[in-house]
């Protein structure tokens, strides 16, 4: 029994991953995607809230949504792993519920 | 696994139509079913047989179609979201169908896994 | 697995729906629609949960008035939901909080819990609806 | 004094287009005139002939088809984001017109203000 | 020459009512509309930031919005003012410029 | 009022135009569309500004690849305006430091300018179109 959350939004545009992190649990995944993946990159004001919250839950961002918006995977934070759209298949079922925050 | 998909946005403003192709294509070349898509919101407008986008960009609406011709997937049309929004029995694109929101709860029911792209 | 969570209902299955807000009204249809969407599942003998936090709180709000807009108030069906034995409506306290309201300025009976006890309220869920 | 009015979003999901139509019928209330209503992005949407939403809600479409009828308002749709969505002229409601994007450029010039509302 | 602004998200959830504080000009009028009307109510965590806003710029609210939301007009921070689609057009009209922060 | 701000042009209206980009490309349509608005504009002889602020400036990061989305890559358009006479393209520094991004991740030459900055050139525009 764990959950799989989706984030879509932009951290500095939303509060969805915001929203997301403070009602995850410490078994979860959270997978980035669309204009999500900004938060996965290092050196930006939100890269600090996101790697503290890699100490409990399991951070994932979407590499295809990456390389579209012409960021680098090999820049992603410490702790998250890309992916790519098999990998997204694997982790919804992997977990029993899936929680997009929309 | 049977996955049931939810999507609440129209083609091209957002890109979770888009998105949602690409995890029911993925899952099905995995070997998973999808049990059916179901449209809510304005995501009705996915429907639409009017849409001609241009010819250099990806057709939304014909890669639903496709996707639905090769691998027999139930693609379904809120009735209430789409009467609102114009896709009605004279505006649907072949490969959808139009019915109730009781054909989302019942996906929630029957597939194991229910995944939702939206705004 | 969400299969090995569910209990059998006169021959079906049940499982524990939860519709999540956190948007506000009107300002966009998704309260709307997902109030019709809840509306729908009672039909199906399912546990349904409905979590109003963040902006979402602002959908059961009492006193709503669109007359000026032209709009319809959509607000008293959710009054209504018990009529149709939907009646686990949860708060976020913080939410309510962070815009200055309190249990009393909302138009339904909910039960207010706090943020931490949201969380671990959706980890319980088989399937998740937002909008 | 001459308002040029911007729609981005569609009928009923988002408020954009409502608040626009009673931004514009207040202006024309006020003795103002609406030198163009542009309907651009999802805004082309509007201008289907298809909808038929709940008979308890206002209807969207009719609204602006009043105001058209009643002050000549130029209701102009664009034509690349209406086809991509599916906003052609064998959908398009009577009352409004499809053209280019010059047009809402052109409303820009000749009109006193530019009012846009959107998501 | 002066702005009127025009703002129609919540503050809580998106950042474009911050954004447009952080670049309307002293003389500029700014109007909280649809979902805007949330940031107009005092007693919340952004009204203080709205009231010092307030100290430099003209702040307006529409009241058809706020009462569609069941807010009361009567509760607005101090300094704001309550207006109608009239006031709206008025504004639109005084002012040279609109910028819908979107 | 904006009519005094007008200069004669081949005897007709120049106004400042400005087109403000405030959210990424992709994950919704504004930005394609927009850069469409931008390039007819031309055509009309305006005195244009584009400034890209916020999520905004993702528009013009560089490298973007759209292969595995199947999404039209438009980002090398935003390269061709220079040769439709449109040069004045502003981006706010404090958006680019809260991203972690430096001029040289921009695909286009820029003039980077302060959050104050652009709020004054902002100020002095005729028409604002947002999306």
């Amino acid at each position: 029994m764990s959950t799989l959350h989706t984030v879509n939004k932009s951290p500095f545009e939303r509060s969805s991953l915001q929203a997301c992190l403070g009602h995850a649990q410490a078994s979860d995944s959270v997978l980035l995607i669309e204009d999500a993946v900004m938060a996965a990159l290092s050196g930006t004001a939100f890269a600090a809230k996101l790697a503290d919250a890699g100490q409990s839950i399991k951070l994932f961002v979407l590499g295809p949504d990456l390389k579209a918006r012409g960021l680098d995977p090999a820049k992603v934070v410490n702790g998250i792993t890309v992916i790519d759209y098999d990998g997204f298949v694997d982790l919804a079922a992997e977990n029993s519920t899936i929680h997009s925050w929309l | 696994m049977k996955f049931g998909i939810l999507v609440n946005e129209g083609p091209y403003n957002h890109q979770a139509s888009d998105s949602a192709y690409r995890f029911a294509k993925a899952a099905i070349d995995k070997g998973h079913e999808i049990y059916r898509v179901f449209f809510y919101y304005d995501g009705v407008l996915n429907a639409t047989k009017h849409s001609e986008p241009p010819s250099d960009d990806r057709n939304v609406i014909k890669n639903w179609q496709k996707l639905a011709e090769d691998h027999k997937v139930d693609l379904v049309v809120c009735v209430a979201a789409g009467f609102r929004r114009g896709i009605v029995e004279d505006s649907l694109a072949p490969g959808f169908r139009i019915s109730g929101l009781g054909q989302l709860i019942e996906a929630g029911i029957q597939a194991d896994r229910m995944v939702t792209f939206g705004d | 697995m969400g299969e090995d969570m569910e209990e059998e209902y006169e021959g079906g299955i049940v499982k524990k729906f939860m519709f999540v807000n956190r948007k506000a009204p009107y300002g966009t249809i998704y309260a709307l629609e997902v109030l019709e969407m809840v509306l729908i599942s009672a039909a199906f003998d399912q546990d349904v949960h409905i979590a109003f936090l963040d902006d979402g709180i602002y959908q059961i709000k009492k006193g709503q008035d669109t007359k000026e807009l032209g709009m319809k108030n959509f607000s008293p069906t959710y009054r209504a939901l018990e009529g149709y034995d939907i009646e686990k409506l949860f708060v976020e306290r913080e939410s309510l909080e962070e815009r200055g309201l309190t249990e009393d300025d909302l138009l339904v009976p909910v039960e207010v819990i706090s943020r931490a006890e949201m969380g671990a309220l959706m980890a319980g869920m088989d399937v998740v609806l937002t909008a």
